[in-house]
């Protein structure tokens, strides 16, 4: 199992100190007033990636799985998304919701089928599976190909706030992102979470205190999925496309780099990873130096050198934020 | 702060060749011909690698126009792109000059007017291509197609060309962009006995699909391809032993006269002596008479204001004579129906057409009374 | 079968809670276990032993389901198991510690007891609550470790302890689990001698209200605390019964203590 | 012309043919990964971009160097393969002792970086690669039409993996391999000199990429991302035979070829998902593979 | 019998193999705690120990497959500590794992000659002396390694290494397991190795086994060597023996 070795440990956080509390209110504050000076397309983009990402560390960082095949539930759900706004014209938040329903029911089907199978295996079988998706996306008419479904508006949040001005929509976003953020931290400091950790670090004992461990990383991969979904709603919300791009496995890497990068395991590391990798995406795009260049040699200095990540290695060298508790 | 001007391209995908780098080239060899200012600011060429992504296409639009001040966006290849981009350049109002991007759909049901299709559209190519080969005898026809936007729009295009000319259509396969292995598709098109493989798709695809073409003995057998879509580059790509003999329909080619050469010469100095395909001569044509335009308008900014001006301006150049713009956003002008050689007749690197014949642009594009865009008030 | 001798005050001999008949297991070609018959009694101890490879480790997997047996018939109570999942084994009551010392590395040593003591009352699903949930369950987790000694490190990450306090936490946890049927994989493995007769003693005073089976190579401490003995070798049992008795067969000598003397 | 369940001969041989020539590279690309994770216990994501650089190491050859197509047969499956052994030597070594994920996550950048720069120097549009003059034309019959070069990768990659199998099964490094994949260290302490070993074994795997790279070089565009989709498929292919069985890889190999070819007469839109529709059936049927150990 | 173990005692000959202060690690863990040990050439040595307290640990760490290790090892005076594992081999150690390492996928003859030929010392056998010291495995040379009962695996394991040429090896338990009749075959073939010069440290359990072939014992606990003494001072040592190794 995949381990960063400096784990946010579930007691670690238990109780949040009254410093990360501060700092919380503190990020979320500059978050309000960061549109003033970044422009609020980029700065949703990086919320929508960094959910992602977060979305999908729920699954690698505290269940131990790594899955290679996330982009289908968030290209899933874009799709579903989009085809809502566009053909069955529903409000953006009841389409977003039919997405998250289709990423948690594509969740369920592929993790039923790859929790058979554990660490690479796991990763391969997800991947193939996304893969298979991928093809059927491709496939099927209301995906519109290669051109992906575009063309339609944001329409009016609940039917009364209109979202194509990006203000609006920036905190909209922002506060989805927020609370997803926030449900996330719950569920990896419940009860719940605490067993996942448990499973992650020794199944054989969980299975022996009665733990039926299948149904709980089953539990954590379709709600990986879900938030995946979300994530994805919100970009095809935002972008006002859903593309084949969204559910190619090149996206199912991306995102594993973004938490590898960002750090495993932590709440912060995938959203540190998220905005450093779209940033860096955003830059190179205007600079002619290429893309998958740059991703490839970060991945490769990430597995060798900094297997902590950004924020793993923060609080390795902080030896002051570790013992604080 | 400067003018900019956002070359929006593939620098990275199958589609660099014929456009990307080229594009740039052609967009600063414009500015500077047209003296680096305009309305006493600078001009600046940036250019963006959309990676054949409608996303990233789009994001790296909207961002160019709400930070950069870029006030017109070009090339566009690969129509799915194009189509996402239309998006916001209408809504911020900003100039579109299409060059590659050629489903007539950017013209037709989506046309916006900030936008200019500037070089060709699957209309004109259907129309000189199918219609020719129907009336030389092919009758009866089969597709493969590239399964997006252009694709299906040119494969609907030929269809009508060829049906008005006489010809049938027998079958088509769609196939996802970037396919490796055409056998399969041929093995169906051979099995159903037509006439003519129409090739509904674009460079690295089409130069694939010929390939395997030739090795699975498609002409041989007595069948006839069509590359409905054939570039400059894609030719050079596959070499006159596979191209030779194919009929194609083009805005452009640089051995045609004077002011071809001339103006391909100078390109060709810049691009280690590749010569230039329609698209990047179409760049510099849309470039130059954006600029003029914009000029004469007095200002940049709108880009409705800047087109609507010059759809009352004669647009002259070594691409394009007697040119002009419609109200759809379509760019009228000659094209033509050229065959390739075969080595014998080449005398070297980049010889590669012979002009069979020209099409008036009136005759070429598709007739205003039949476009789809909803623009046109009748 | 069972002798009915016994050097310590073992309770009437109650029902098994326990039981297999006929149990087998192969690998392959491999047989490992080969048609065992075992009972656990209630408020006994059963120690299992034989020379490496005998098949006991096999035998626990399969007692506890986590190997599925090639044939035979599990009961737990009046409960034929023979074909239930492990976790669903372990809810009904049948706890096992495993050879290898099987601990929550990077949880701290209460959490490690929480985590088993949250199953049965439900809160492991809720995904929802706060971890604070959990405190209540605290003193009774703190009770567990200060049984085996472990009080004044709760605190502290599993992972961080020597080998021996490893299984003191997992004995810990196993009884958290408040079992019925407790199964040991070599509990003693890797403690010190004072550590061994706490432990030995912790264990037996356990069974006092449930059946325990044990591996254990400590020869002492079996004739010390075990009520019955298994012999196992090479997958089929080789002798069953008191200490007395086992320890007097000369095929056990053989097999597994060593003949005494011989040239 | 004759038919056969509705579908006439010519079409249903010719696609089954097709199938048999994909099923080659499956099962070339799937032996090299095989091998691979046989020993290293690596999950070589890199290994459609050693194909890939296979494929462009023959077309450099005969570009720059003016080499034909049967040299670089030779010369460009070694290069690839110094490649690989370097890569092992610098950097893959140091994960052996980590998680093997690390390994997959490594390889994955790697192909990334490999693709993406030569995408960038060479750019996506492919390169076009000739057959050797000895074997271009067509075998025409009654029921199938078939190019002569398709026919001859078939039987070539038959031969190299016939080869490969007897390497590791008939031979004494073939032996060595087999053993250090039950016990490394063991073999290591009889005096064999394992992390060489493993090298040439990456290498050797890396290279068998690089013969399928240049065998697909005349019949697909040379092209930077040519190896980054048949990646996946090769993946499922390796799951369905069983991860790190020899013969599992090439026998599913070929097998899926075959069941492709025929999903694209009987029913063309599921022939890209059939493979994986398969590995979904033995997933669940047999989780381990049809030719894999249970554990 | 005593002849090597007494000119050791009176300090002649160089030690084949010397070991000083050896510590060793699992992880962060600490398994070894400054061993001592000398095996001299052509002598029988045992380590005696209860479960657990390092012995298999010792071999390992001797060998170089336990690589996290300080202190000294000096083999025919030269020091093998830096030394790779694949080169220990051949300055002339062999091992002889405790699980015996018989690969499955291969048959008995080509488990036999999977280790390569390490030294041309005279000391190696041939596949002809080896199959007429175990003429079972003449018998099953074909058939998969591990389809072997326990007993010729453990033949097949030593076997192995006597094909390489070494001159020490290092024997992890080999009666672990074994009927009796087979314990007393190796004994014969541990002692006619003593006869053709080899030198053998063996891990045993088993102390009556051990008692017969060897001519120095060492005790083991808790990863330290806790007593030494010749085959000549057992009778004294029998008490001392049952307390520390629980018999
Ligand atoms: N999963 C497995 N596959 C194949 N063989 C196995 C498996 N598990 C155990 N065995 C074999 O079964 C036999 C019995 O193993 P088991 O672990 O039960 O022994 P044990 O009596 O517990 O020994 P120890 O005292 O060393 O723990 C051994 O020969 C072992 O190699
Ligand atoms: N791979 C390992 N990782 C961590 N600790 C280990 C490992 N192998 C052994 N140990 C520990 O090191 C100590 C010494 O083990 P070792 O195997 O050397 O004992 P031994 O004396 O050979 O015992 P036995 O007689 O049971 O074979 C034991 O406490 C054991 O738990
Ligand atoms: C050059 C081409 C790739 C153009 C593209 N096919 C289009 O969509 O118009
Ligand atoms: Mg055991
Ligand atoms: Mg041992």
């Amino acid at each position: 199992m995949i381990k960063a070795e400096d784990f946010e440990t579930v007691a670690e956080t238990t109780r949040p100190h009254r410093m990360q509390r501060i700092v919380v209110v503190a990020l979320i504050a500059v978050l309000m007033v960061l549109p003033l000076w970044v422009y609020p397309v980029l700065l949703m983009k990086l919320m929508c990636f960094a959910l992602f990402a977060s979305a999908f560390n729920l699954l690698l960082g505290y269940g131990g799985l790594l899955s290679f095949g996330h982009a289908a539930f968030f290209g899933g759900a874009a799709y579903v998304t989009a085809h809502a706004l566009k053909v069955w014209e529903l409000t953006p938040e009841l389409a977003i919701l039919a997405g998250v329903v289709a990423a948690l029911v594509l969740g369920l089907a592929i993790g039923l089928l790859a929790i058979r199978r554990q660490g690479i295996y796991f990763a391969m079988v997800t991947l193939a599976l996304a893969q298979m998706f991928y093809f059927f996306c491709l496939q099927v008419p209301f995906t519109e190909g290669e051109d992906g479904i575009q063309g339609f508006s944001r329409g009016h949040l609940f039917g009364l706030i209109d979202l194509s001005d990006s203000t609006v929509l920036y905190y909209a976003v922002a506060a989805v992102f927020v609370a997803s953020v926030f449900a996330i931290w719950r569920i990896v400091h419940s009860p719940y979470g605490m067993i996942l950790q448990a499973i992650r670090e020794n199944e054989q004992r969980a299975i022996s205190l009665g733990y039926s461990v299948q149904r709980y990383k089953l539990g954590a991969f379709v709600m990986s999925a879900g938030f995946a979904g979300l994530a994805g709603g919100l970009k095809a919300l935002l972008f006002q496309f859903a593309t084949l791009t969204d559910v190619n496995w090149h996206m199912s890497g991306e995102v594993i780099l973004m938490t590898l990068i960002g750090g495993i395991g932590s709440i912060a590391g995938p959203i540190v990873g998220a905005a450093l990798v779209v940033s860096l995406q955003n830059y190179l795009a205007t600079t002619g130096f290429p893309v998958t260049t740059a991703l490839g040699a970060t991945f490769i200095l990430c597995v060798l050198l900094f297997r902590r990540g950004i924020v793993g290695e923060l609080r390795h060298r902080l030896p002051a934020a570790r013992s604080k508790k | 702060e400067p003018y900019r001007i956002g070359v929006l391209t593939d620098m990275s995908g199958m589609n660099y060749d014929l456009s990307g780098k080229g594009s740039e080239v052609a967009a600063r060899m414009a500015v500077e011909d047209f003296g680096g200012t305009l309305l006493g600011e600078q001009i600046e060429v940036i250019v963006g690698d959309h990676q054949n992504k409608p996303d990233v296409g789009s994001t790296l639009a909207r961002r160019w126009i709400d930070e950069q001040n870029v006030v017109a966006v070009v090339d566009l290849p690969t129509s799915s792109v194009a189509l996402a981009v239309q998006e916001i350049t209408r809504q911020s109002d900003t100039a579109l000059l299409i060059s590659t991007g050629g489903s007539s759909e950017l013209t037709g049901a989506s046309c916006s007017p900030s936008t200019a299709q500037w070089t060709w559209d699957t209309y004109a190519l259907a129309n000189g291509t199918g219609r020719a080969m129907t009336l030389e005898g092919d009758k009866t026809w089969f597709f493969l197609t590239v399964d997006y936007t252009f694709g299906n729009a040119l494969e609907a295009d030929t269809t009508a060309a060829v049906e008005a000319a006489g010809g049938t259509v027998v079958g088509s396969v769609t196939h996802p962009r970037e396919t490796s292995d055409f056998s399969s598709y041929l093995l169906q098109a051979q099995g159903s006995g037509a006439d003519v493989i129409a090739l509904a798709n674009a460079s690295g695809d089409t130069m694939t699909a010929l390939k395997q073409a030739e090795e699975f003995g498609v002409t041989a057998l007595g069948q006839d391809i069509a590359g409905m879509l054939l570039f400059l580059t894609d030719v050079h790509g596959v070499g006159l032993d596979i191209a030779k003999n194919l009929t194609l329909t083009t805005a452009f080619y640089w051995d045609m006269n004077e002011e071809t050469r001339a103006w391909s010469e100078r390109f060709a100095e810049r691009m280690d002596g590749k010569m230039p395909t329609m698209v990047h001569a179409g760049v510099y044509s849309a470039v130059s008479n954006y600029l003029k335009a914009a000029e004469k308008s007095g200002q940049a900014k709108s880009g409705t204001q800047v087109m609507d001006t010059m759809r009352d301006m004669d647009i002259d150049d070594f691409f394009n004579h007697n040119a002009y713009l419609r109200k759809d956003g379509r760019v009228v002008h000659d094209m033509y129906l050229v065959q390739v050689k075969t080595p014998e007749e080449s005398k070297g690197p980049w010889d590669y057409y012979k002009v069979l014949r020209t099409i008036p642009g009136d005759e070429a594009f598709r007739p205003i009374e039949q476009s789809a865009c909803p623009l046109l008030d009748r | 079968m069972m002798a009915n001798v016994s050097a310590h005050d073992a309770p009437a001999r109650p029902r098994a809670a326990l039981s297999a008949r006929g149990l087998s297991k192969s690998f392959g070609n491999f047989q490992a276990v080969k048609d065992v018959d075992i009972d656990i009694r209630h408020g006994r101890i059963h120690a299992l032993i034989g020379p490496n490879g005998a098949g006991k480790s096999t035998v626990f997997n399969l007692l506890t389901k986590f190997l599925q047996p090639s044939a035979g018939k599990i009961m737990y109570g009046e409960t034929d198991i023979t074909r239930m999942d492990p976790a669903h084994v372990a809810r009904l009551g049948v706890a096992r510690s495993f050879q290898i010392s099987a601990t929550f590395g990077d949880m701290s040593l209460v959490d490690n007891v929480c985590v088993a003591l949250q199953r049965p009352n439900g809160l492991a699903v809720q995904f929802w609550r706060p971890l604070s949930s959990l405190t209540r369950l605290r003193p009774r987790a703190m009770d567990l470790l200060d049984r085996v000694g472990l009080a004044d490190m709760a605190d502290h990450r599993a992972a961080d302890l020597s080998y021996g306090r490893k299984r003191a936490l997992e004995i810990a946890t196993t009884l958290a689990l408040d079992p019925r049927v407790l199964l040991l994989d070599e509990p003693l493995a890797g403690m010190g001698q004072e550590d061994v007769e706490t432990m030995a003693g912790l264990i037996a005073d356990v069974a006092r209200d449930c059946a325990v089976l044990m591996v254990e190579h400590n020869i002492s401490v079996v004739a010390d605390i075990g009520h019955d003995i298994t012999v196992l070798q090479r997958g089929e049992i080789l002798s069953q019964g008191g200490y007395a008795k086992v320890s007097a067969d000369p095929r056990v000598r053989e097999a597994y203590m060593g003949t005494e003397d011989d040239d | 012309m004759t038919m056969i369940f509705g579908v006439p001969l010519m079409v249903l041989t010719g696609q089954m043919l097709i199938g048999l020539i994909n099923g080659s590279f499956y099962a070339l690309l799937s032996l090299g990964l095989a091998v691979i994770f046989g020993l290293l216990r690596v999950v070589n994501f890199a290994h459609g971009a050693f194909y890939m650089l296979g494929a462009f190491t023959a077309w450099m050859l005969g570009q720059y160097l003016g080499l034909g197509f049967w040299p670089s047969l030779v010369i460009a499956p070694l290069i690839v393969g110094c490649v690989g052994a370097v890569v092992e030597r610098t950097m893959l070594r140091h994960l052996y002792e980590l998680d093997h994920l690390y390994g997959l996550l490594f390889t994955f950048g790697l192909a990334l970086l490999l693709e993406g720069s030569f995408q960038h120097v060479f750019g996506a549009s492919g390169k076009p690669f000739s057959a050797p003059e000895a074997l271009t034309g067509i075998v025409r019959t009654d029921f199938v039409i078939v190019p002569i070069y398709r026919s001859w990768v078939v039987v070539a990659s038959l031969l190299i993996c016939l080869g490969t199998w007897a390497l590791i099964e008939k031979t004494k490094i073939g032996s060595y391999l087999r053993a250090a994949t039950e016990d490394a260290t063991l073999v290591q302490s009889f005096g064999v000199n394992v992390p060489l070993l493993l090298t040439l074994t990456y290498a050797f795997g890396c290279a068998l990429a690089g013969i399928a790279g240049v065998l697909a070089a005349p019949i697909f565009q040379v092209s930077p991302t040519m190896g980054s989709n048949l990646i996946i498929i090769i993946f499922a292919v390796v799951v369905v035979g069983g991860m790190g069985s020899i013969l599992g890889a090439i026998a599913t190999g070929y097998l899926l070829g075959i069941v492709e070819g025929l999903t694209k007469v009987f029913y063309p839109e599921a022939a890209n998902i059939v493979i994986f529709v398969l590995m979904a059936v033995v997933l669940l049927l047999r989780p381990a593979g049809l030719f894999g150990k249970e554990y | 019998m005593t002849d090597v173990s007494a000119l050791r005692r009176e300090g002649r000959g160089p030690a084949q193999l010397k070991v000083r202060a050896l510590e060793a690690w699992y992880g962060e863990s600490q398994a070894l705690y400054g061993v001592d040990l000398d095996v001299y050439p052509g002598e029988t040595v045992t380590l005696l120990g209860r479960n657990g307290v390092g012995k298999t640990t010792t071999l390992r760490t001797l060998m170089g497959i336990l690589r996290k290790r300080t202190g000294e090892i000096e083999f025919d005076e030269r020091s093998i500590l830096r030394l790779p594992l694949h080169r220990v081999a051949h300055a002339g150690m062999g091992f002889v794992p405790e699980e015996r390492g018989i690969f499955a996928s291969l048959t008995v003859e080509e488990n036999l000659m999977l280790p390569p030929v390490v030294a041309r010392s005279g000391k190696e056998m041939s596949l002809d002396e080896i199959y007429t010291l175990f003429p079972n495995l003449l018998d099953r040379r074909h058939s998969p390694g591990t389809k072997l009962s326990g007993g010729e695996q453990q033949m097949l394991a030593i076997a192995r290494i006597l094909r390489t040429g070494v001159s020490m090896i290092l024997l992890d338990e080999p009666t672990e397991g074994l009927a009796p009749v087979i314990v007393n075959r190796i004994g014969e073939m541990l002692k006619s190795l003593k006869a053709h010069g080899l030198s053998v440290l063996l891990v045993e359990q088993n102390f009556r086994f051990a008692a017969k072939i060897a001519d120095h014992f060492y005790v083991m606990d808790h990863g330290e060597m806790i007593d030494s003494f010749a085959v000549g001072e057992l009778p004294a040592k029998r008490e001392a023996l049952n307390k520390a190794l629980g018999v």
